[in-house]
């Protein structure tokens, strides 16, 4: 018996260690890749100011105080004011919440269809895979803005209305993802093998591909939270977004435009807060990328 | 796959795509609670004139048989009468369509010009600080909204230097060439008018820039990694151990590998800049598609939505055709 | 920079639709059409007062035949068109005749007369080469030459109309980027999305105007627009924003100077007579007080607009500048209290995506934040908005009315008369005793006893009206200093522009 | 002895259509192979590169369908069956595969990996669960901790290891082994190779065991089939391919071989490459590069003759 | 102490900076070579033949580096050298050909393309009068050079390409040809025309080779003397029978003997335990947690590779 029994001797390890490992090593690569780390503080520092807005901000965002309108940066006001007296800084600290919102949305809903429509796709492939496709390529082939417009157009006016106007536009990037991923690994052999031992199209499709596809997915999303942000800044631009007085970021710079000449402190603050965001957002997204490499990782 | 057989199948799923489009796109114009007539006549119009009016626009037969009208006109290349201009759509497209397509062309130059740089600089100085700087460049370029870098720049170089113009296509008292493809450029080239080029390029310099800038980052991300992707491969490590040098390695033997899949991206890009153009055509008062169809939207002109929507899938679509036979002309693997 | 015979403007043209004086609607572009098109009257501001003067006709007869009225036109000896064509009252009938076919946007303004497409064959009659004969309702004298003034009321070249006709459209596709008419200016081309090109009409009867070319560049973005005009590179930049305004009203002297008139228009909020709470009208009284006219007029439109709460403007018959409402919290809340709303409600405030609409819209939302009433902004294009508007559907909605004639009929009707189906209607105020009075104003001839007509309606209107007026607008441009005369041209703006008072230094 | 799977006149082709428009071209990856494997053999599969064993192996377990041909496990035919039929099948039939470093999901834990297969086939708690997994890790010479890692965190013969223990924790008859040591180095390979010698005694199993190593074969076989181009050449007992070798193709196969500690040798080198499996020669498949080609063998296909009791061979010339 | 007339590489050090530490990838390794003489090196998988190939290339790149140690070639340091001169050694006097042939060519140039860019560098001729010698190469190797020159990669079988592959590096005629498993991803049949193919090349060039194979019988008939490595170290070096039949070194004999010969029915041994992972590599000799034969001194001193019989050396303290 000596083959089974002579492997090298190994201390005794918890069952913890490969999550910790895992994470051991996922941390050591995050703080190798210097921008990653800076996008992820940058995503943090977003998440917080969203948590912690009515903390940080001064004033009420939405309170107009007109004899205090149009003062540029000050100890007060330290991004200035808007043309209502309302303080620019605490609309943008407010804002946050409404980008968070935005994003989670975008990302829940767009993220849904576009992996439920993208791994059927690729993983019974044929026929479904056509027709999904197709649909998918009658979405893409549409101008987006334009989409999300009529879509909001028709769906009403309003933030939440709005989203789900961007996410219809959104999920077709993710389903050609989903489905290239999910094509990718159905041919893999250890998806063969869970064949091999009797699991199901279904078992297979949701524990097995599924798993597999996210972590791209997720990227990409990473990845289009700038897209996501802007272009609701963009329907903004044509009032089928937040509507006003409603602190969201793409409307205030879509406001502000007509002052940034002479009053340049807002849109440019929020301008500014949009850029950093979505820096970090994608600074994040390749880092997430780079750390989840195969070819980074053992 | 021969390439023409290949270009026949997907000339075939076009045509399945924009049928798809076109049913959307009625549906969605048709369904916007909002009236075309009364945007014609205007806000102090009375009711009688609109009633009038939607009866001769055949605005009030059911939807089905206005759709079916639609689709007969649609296959004799009829994409109807817009409803504001009072012309035939297929031509007011053909007066904006060039300006968008000139100025979706000098962008897509511009990001390819500045994506790929900075992707290959990336990739070869990996992790160091010309990569940081250049991803964080190129990003910035997606994250700032157009209006704001395009009013920025227009401030900078129009108003303060003064070194570009800031409005139109041309000059006002240049007369523009003759008009051959629609695109200033080529036309003022074709008939040798140096300076209705000169002043055509310097009108597009900024608009490009700034529309190519915003489309930079992507290209140079596919750009890095597939730089990176292609460094790895066994095929360098050949180059490189045959002594031709690093040079050489990396714009000969890596760059053209490297490029196959950034032209895929083009091709998107090129498709979101023919319709993302709208705030840059906004604000440089360049009379393109992309603001006509907004504004067709805005007005509720549903005959122009619809045409200019499907005019914009089908150059999509083709353009996205083309990328692939590109892409199999540059990759022989595909040209099986 | 731009050479001294030729006015460059920066515009947006992107709201053009047409320069078919038969079709075209839109204030901006009827700036053009007047100018390509001369008409039998035109309107001329004397002393702050719309005052109808001879143009193509010299002179005219009015005959009172109780139910309705004749006005003989004679036409001035050897008028011409700028193609060189005889001008005569064959192209005026024709000219009229052709609006009231086409059945376009402007057409309602002849039905007003009483002309129609029906009665069109005995109502406008050519009575030989220099005469033409209109029977109308028995209106105001003022209200019949104010429409007939009116761009509408060009006349075309009957020749070259029919002459460019396809499928019967009487030439509809032809004067959509051209013109054929008598006016001072004549549009040589249309490029759209780029510019519109006027050139001077040598025999034009008052002699030819002293700027030779008129280009409107479209511009759509303001701000372009104001550097370019600051950068010289355009005579004047039309569409800047209040700030902009403000901006150069402060820096005096330098190249570019603010011109500023009188606009032909009302800023007005408006509530739903029918819609829940709006229907006591102490609820509507309320929020007439709770509105801050005079931040809206400072904060938005930068000082830039007339407090004015009639729906009379200055320069109009019975003008009164009669402001009751000022800004009065407790009021306004005890109001509500006693229409039985002491916490108020929540409504939908609706208004267009433009910046100033916008902006109004946030300052009223405080203003009625503060009597307790909760209003939830809904933006719309403005086509979207007026659809709703016209199905009755808005509760409260801020909004404009341009004037079309400036007449005081042209106010008084749609804010009052809901039979018209106008503003009173899609407010759905059906308030009898005021369209009574309106119709009635409308009709009679004495000025003086309209005078008092009108204002006996204002005060009735102000108090039970579903209109709170906030302001007359004030139109600004941002003008090359080089440009004279720029301020008398611009004076009835919105109505009226006219380019032969501009020359360049 | 006793048969316990039976493959009659089996065949997998591929369908590969070059262009949207055009015929569809086939690949005969396995072209009428016939044979049986008796009860407790080990019964291998050799050939080059794309000659379809792998193939083979999967289509005689159902993970593909076969184009036509019957399989009989255990004297049913199971090659109709539907999915759920087959389930009671799945369980008694299972399979290693070919490359121990993508044959295992990257993102489960071992425990996973092995246990998938009892949470389907039995209703188990999951402390019996545990033990389960722990035993056959035991088994195959890992250890209880070993449960809780991902599988990059092992090496070749590891994997392996695990892979054999999914595939025997559920307690199957007969394993398909597909080139499991060909990714090993050969000291780890010996090790792999003893291991499975001794869990086939340990269980009576039975093994279709596939590689292109004849040493390998030597070292483990007892039956032997020979395959090229997808079909079978040779087929005999392990002595009858080794010492009566009848067809020119296994006969190159071997002289192919090189042996340690026997110096300089100069082999008699075969001609050409195997030929584009959707375009094989006609006639016998193997006569471009075979030594002794005639005339006759590019024109007729030769019979499967039976040579000898038991040893089949495809060659015109082999008698 | 220069024991090769052609390639000496002493002490050579080599290490890759990864997230788990330090991977002391070659741990001072010891490798000669005479003109015309044919070299193997065999040893498990990471031992370190490929890294030593690429440090004799000088194509470590990042995050490895070389640490220390010399490679004389013709008694000229390429440690020392600067990346032009490097240049002028890589595919002239050095070349290299590696294990996917496929993966090796670059996808997007036809072979003649790649055979005549090598040509012309270590010519110094333009690509274009290159082309004119490209049939000869092809010829060389057994190709139908009409047919080929215009084919791309991947529209050779994997023995086609391995033979562009062999083409392209001896058409420079190196002193010295670097071989890395070049015929495991390759069928036995195509395996043994490429080792013979090579053989005939060799021999008429006049090429030392160095043929890194994991296949104790390749190394065993192709080559003249063999160095057996583990875990970075060269731990035995004889003639290439000798060291078949004689093996000294206790890994080199469990090597051995886990190979499976045809008509040789015996128990494969195999070797205990697992390759160390070269982050935290067992102090002394690396080899001694699995050697069976392992004293106190072996895990506490390195042996050095010492001469133990004529032309036999072996690092191993049981021979000391
Ligand atoms: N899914 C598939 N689609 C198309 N062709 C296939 C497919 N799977 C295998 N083939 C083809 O069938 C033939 C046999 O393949 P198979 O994998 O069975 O060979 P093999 O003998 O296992 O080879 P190897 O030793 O390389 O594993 C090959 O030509 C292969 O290209
Ligand atoms: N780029 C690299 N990054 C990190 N470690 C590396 C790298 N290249 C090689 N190594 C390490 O160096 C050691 C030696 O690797 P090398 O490739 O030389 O092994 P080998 O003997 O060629 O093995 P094989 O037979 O698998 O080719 C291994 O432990 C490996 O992990
Ligand atoms: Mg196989
Ligand atoms: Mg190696």
């Amino acid at each position: 018996m000596i083959y089974l029994t002579d492997l090298k001797t190994e201390t005794a390890v918890s069952k913890w260690r490969p999550i910790i490992e895992d994470w051991k090593h996922t941390f050591y690569l995050w703080r190798r890749a210097k921008l990653a780390m800076i996008g992820t503080f940058i995503v943090i520092g977003f998440i917080l100011m969203a948590i912690f807005a009515p903390l940080i901000a001064p004033y009420d965002p939405v309170k107009t105080d007109l004899p205090s309108r149009l003062q540029p940066p000050s100890a007060q006001h330290i991004f200035g004011t808007d043309q209502f007296g309302r303080d620019i800084f605490s609309r943008v600290m407010y804002g946050a919440r409404i980008e968070v919102w935005i994003i989670f949305l975008v990302t829940v809903i767009s993220g849904a269809i576009g992996i439920g429509v993208g791994v059927t796709a690729g993983y019974f492939g044929g026929a479904i895979d056509e027709i999904l496709m197709r649909i998918t390529d009658i979405f893409l082939a549409f101008p987006r803005l334009i989409l999300a417009m009529a879509l909001s157009a028709m769906l009403g006016r309003g933030l939440t209305n709005a989203i789900i106007a961007i996410s219809l536009v959104e999920w077709t990037v993710i389903a050609r993802l989903a489905r290239a991923e999910a094509m990718r690994v159905k041919s893999q052999p250890y998806i063969e093998a869970i064949r091999a031992v009797g699991a199901g199209n279904f078992r297979i499709l949701f524990f097995h591909v599924l798993p597999m596809c996210l972590s791209p997915v997720l990227v990409q999303l990473t990845l289009r939270m700038g897209t996501i942000i802007l272009t609701a800044a963009g329907l903004g631009f044509l009032g089928l977004g937040a509507q006003p007085p409603t602190p969201e970021w793409g409307a205030i710079v879509s406001d502000g435009r007509s002052y940034l000449v002479q009053q340049w402190w807002i849109s440019t603050f929020p301008g500014l807060f949009i850029a950093i965001v979505v820096l970090g957002f994608n600074l994040l997204g390749d880092g997430i990328r780079d750390i989840l490499d195969p070819r980074l990782r053992r | 796959m021969k390439l023409t057989s290949f270009i026949l199948k997907r000339l075939l799923l076009m045509i399945l795509v924009l049928l798809g489009v076109s049913v959307i796109v009625f549906v969605v114009a048709r369904v916007i609670p909002a009236d075309p007539v009364g945007a014609i006549l205007g806000g102090n119009a009375p009711p009688d004139l609109i009633d009038d009016m939607r009866h001769r626009l055949g605005l009030d037969k059911p939807l089905i048989n206005q759709f079916l009208d639609y689709m007969f006109g649609l296959l004799k290349g009829d994409l109807g009468v817009s409803l504001k201009s009072n012309r035939p759509v297929t031509t007011d497209i053909a007066d904006f369509f060039p300006a968008t397509l000139e100025l979706a062309i000098a962008a897509t130059f511009v990001s390819i010009l500045l994506g790929i740089t900075l992707g290959i600089f990336s990739a070869v100085y990996r992790n160091r600080f010309i990569d940081h700087f250049s991803r964080v460049f190129s990003i910035l370029g997606v994250s700032m909204p157009v209006f704001w870098t395009g009013l920025l720049l227009l401030l900078l170089f129009y108003y303060k230097l003064g070194w570009l113009p800031g409005t139109g296509r041309l000059s006002l008292f240049t007369p523009a060439p003759d008009r051959i493809t629609g695109l200033l450029i080529i036309d003022s080239l074709l008939t040798l008018n140096f300076e209705a080029f000169k002043d055509a390029l310097s009108h597009i310099i900024l608009p490009a820039v700034v529309l190519g800038y915003s489309a930079t980052a992507s290209i140079a991300r596919i750009t890095r990694s597939s730089m990176l992707d292609v460094l790895r491969q066994d095929y360098i490590r050949t180059a490189k151990a045959k002594g031709i040098g690093k040079r050489l390695v990396i714009y000969r033997h890596a760059l053209r590998n490297a490029l196959i899949p950034v032209v895929t991206i083009i091709g998107l890009t090129f498709g979101g800049l023919l319709e993302g153009a709208v705030l840059t055509e906004t604000i440089f008062g360049w009379p393109g598609l992309g603001r006509y169809i907004v504004n067709a939207l805005l007005f509720l002109d549903y005959p122009a939505v619809m045409g200019g929507t499907l005019f914009v899938a089908v150059v999509y679509s083709l353009v996205n055709l083309v990328v692939d036979i590109i892409y199999a002309v540059l990759d022989p693997r595909m040209r099986v | 920079k731009t050479p001294k015979d030729t006015l460059v403007i920066a515009g947006n043209t992107e709201i053009f639709i047409t320069l078919d004086p038969a079709v075209c609607y839109e204030t901006f572009a009827s700036a053009v059409v007047e100018a390509a098109y001369a008409g039998l009257v035109k309107i001329e501001p004397v002393n702050g007062v719309f005052t109808p003067v001879p143009e193509l006709a010299e002179k005219w007869e009015v005959v009172n035949k109780g139910d309705v009225t004749e006005w003989i036109f004679y036409l001035r000896k050897g008028l011409v068109f700028a193609n060189g064509d005889p001008l005569t009252a064959e192209d005026v009938v024709f000219s009229f005749k052709r609006a009231l076919t086409i059945n376009k946007s402007p057409a309602w303004l002849f039905n007003e007369l009483g002309l129609t497409a029906e009665n069109m064959e005995q109502t406008i009659v050519k009575v030989d080469d220099g005469t033409v004969k209109l029977v109308t309702k028995p209106l105001a004298q003022s209200i019949v030459l104010s429409i007939l003034s009116g761009p509408w009321a060009g006349v075309v070249n009957k020749k070259v109309v029919l002459a460019n006709e396809v499928n019967g459209d009487l030439g509809q596709t032809y004067l959509t980027d051209k013109s054929a008419g008598a006016g001072p200016y004549q549009v040589i081309e249309w490029k759209r999305k780029e510019q519109v090109a006027m050139q001077a009409n040598s025999r034009y009867w008052r002699g030819e105007p002293t700027l030779k070319r008129i280009i409107i560049m479209d511009v759509p973005e303001e701000t372009t627009q104001f550097l370019l005009v600051q950068k010289g590179d355009v005579d004047v930049a039309w569409n800047i924003t209040p700030e902009q305004a403000a901006q150069l009203r402060e820096t005096k002297g330098g190249p570019v100077r603010l011109i500023v008139t009188a606009s032909q228009s009302n800023e007005y909020v408006a509530m739903n007579a029918q819609w829940g709470p709006f229907k006591d009208e102490r609820v509507r009284l309320a929020i007439k007080y709770a509105i801050d006219y005079d931040a809206i007029i400072k904060s938005v439109r930068r000082g830039f607009a007339i407090l004015n709460q009639s729906f009379i403007p200055i320069g109009y018959l019975g003008f009164s500048n009669n402001n009751p409402f000022k800004r009065d919290v407790e009021k306004a809340k005890q109001l509500l209290a006693e229409a039985g709303y002491p916490n108020g409600f929540e409504v939908e405030l609706l208004t267009n995506t433009t910046n100033i609409r916008q902006n109004e819209a946030v300052v009223i939302q405080a203003n009625l934040a503060e009597i307790g009433i909760k209003a939830n902004i809904s933006l719309m294009p403005a086509s979207e908005m007026y659809a709703k508007y016209r199905q009755q559907g808005t509760q409260i909605i801020v909004a404009g009315w341009g004037i079309d004639y400036p007449d005081t009929d042209n106010l008084a009707k749609p804010f009052a008369d809901y039979r018209v189906k106008q503003l009173a209607w899609r407010n759905m105020w059906y308030d009898d005793y005021a369209a009574d009075l309106a119709e009635k104003a409308g009709l009679e001839m004495d000025n003086n006893k309209r005078v008092e007509m009108y204002r006996e309606l204002e005060k009735y209107w102000m108090e039970k009206g579903p209109f709170a007026m906030l302001y007359q607008p004030v139109n600004y441009w941002a003008v090359s200093s080089d440009v004279v005369g720029f301020e008398k041209a611009g004076e009835g703006y919105s109505l009226i522009f006219d380019f032969t008072k501009i020359s360049k230094k | 002895m006793e048969t316990l799977v039976k493959v009659e006149n089996l065949k997998k082709y591929f369908e590969i259509r070059k262009s949207f428009f055009s015929k569809p071209l086939y690949v005969k990856a396995v072209e009428d192979v016939t044979f049986q494997i008796p009860k407790g053999s080990i019964f291998a599969v050799v050939g080059e590169s794309g000659s379809g064993k792998s193939t083979l192996g999967r289509t005689i377990l159902k993970l593909i369908e076969p184009t036509s041909g019957k399989i009989f496990y255990g004297g049913n035919d199971i090659s109709k069956l539907t999915r759920k039929e087959m389930m009671e099948y799945r369980q008694k039939m299972q399979i290693v595969q070919q490359d121990p470093y993508n044959s295992l999901h990257p993102r489960k834990l071992i425990k996973d990996i092995i246990g998938e297969g009892l949470k389907i086939h039995f209703d188990m708690r999951s402390d019996e669960i545990y033990v389960k997994i722990r035993d056959i890790l035991e088994l195959v010479g890992l250890r209880e901790e070993h449960m809780f890692r991902y599988p990059h965190e092992f090496s070749g013969g590891q994997r392996q290891r695990i892979a054999i223990a999914r595939a025997l924790v559920l307690k199957p008859e007969f394993v398909v082994l597909d080139e499991p040591t060909s990714a090993l180095d050969v000291s780890v390979q010996a090790r792999v190779l003893a291991l499975l010698k001794e869990l086939r005694e340990k269980f009576s199993l039975t093994y279709l065991f596939i590689t292109h190593n004849l040493a390998v074969v030597d070292y483990m076989a007892t039956n032997v089939v020979v395959m090229y181009l997808g079909k079978v050449m040779e087929l005999g007992s392990k002595d009858d391919i080794f010492k009566r070798a009848a067809h020119p193709y296994t006969s190159v196969l071997l002289d192919s071989v090189p042996t340690v500690g026997r110096g300089k040798r100069k082999h008699s080198v075969p001609r050409g490459e195997i030929p584009n499996p959707a375009n094989p020669p006609e006639g016998c498949v193997f006569h471009t590069r075979c030594p002794k080609a005639q005339s006759i063998c590019q024109q007729q296909v030769p019979d499967f003759i039976e040579v000898a009791p038991g040893h089949f061979c495809r060659c015109h010339f082999c008698r | 102490m220069n024991r090769g007339s052609l390639l000496n590489v002493s002490k050579l050090r080599v290490v890759f900076y990864t997230y788990r530490g330090v991977i002391k990838a070659l741990n001072g390794v010891e490798l000669w070579l005479n003109e015309e003489e044919r070299l193997g090196i065999v040893g498990e998988t990471g031992c370190g033949k490929s890294v030593t190939a690429l440090s004799i290339m000088r194509l470590i790149e990042q995050p490895g580096e070389i640490v220390s140690g010399n490679v004389l070639f013709n008694n000229q340091d390429l440690l020392k050298l600067d990346e032009n001169e490097m240049d002028k050694i890589r595919g002239k006097k050095i070349s290299m050909i590696f294990q996917e042939p496929i993966a090796a060519l670059n996808p997007v140039f036809k072979v003649g393309f790649q055979i005549a860019e090598t040509i012309a560098h270590s010519r110094e001729i333009t690509i274009k009068d290159a082309y004119s010698q490209v049939p000869e190469a092809l010829e060389m190797v057994g190709l139908d050079w009409q047919r080929t020159k215009d084919l791309y990669p991947h529209e050779l079988s994997g023995g086609m390409a391995q033979r562009v592959m062999i083409a392209m590096a001896l058409a420079a005629r190196p002193k010295l040809l670097i071989a890395d498993e070049p015929t495991s991803a390759l069928d036995v049949t195509i395996q043994a025309q490429i080792l013979e193919l090579l053989d005939k090349l060799v021999t008429v060039g006049k090429n030392a080779v160095i043929l890194i194979t994991h296949d104790l019988g390749i190394a065993s008939e192709f080559c003249d003397r063999v160095a057996v490595m583990y875990a970075g170290n060269v731990i035995e070096v004889a003639k290439s029978e000798e060291i078949f039949n004689n093996p000294l070194h206790p890994y080199t004999k469990g090597l051995i003997e886990s190979i499976p010969v045809i008509d040789k029915s015996r128990d494969l041994k195999g070797i205990a335990g697992t390759v160390p992972d070269l982050v935290d590599p067992p102090s002394g000799c690396r080899f001694h947690p699995r050697c069976n034969r392992a004293f106190d001194k072996c895990s506490s001193e390195l042996p050095s590779l010492l001469e133990i019989e004529p032309d036999h050396f072996v690092a191993c303290h049981l021979y000391n």
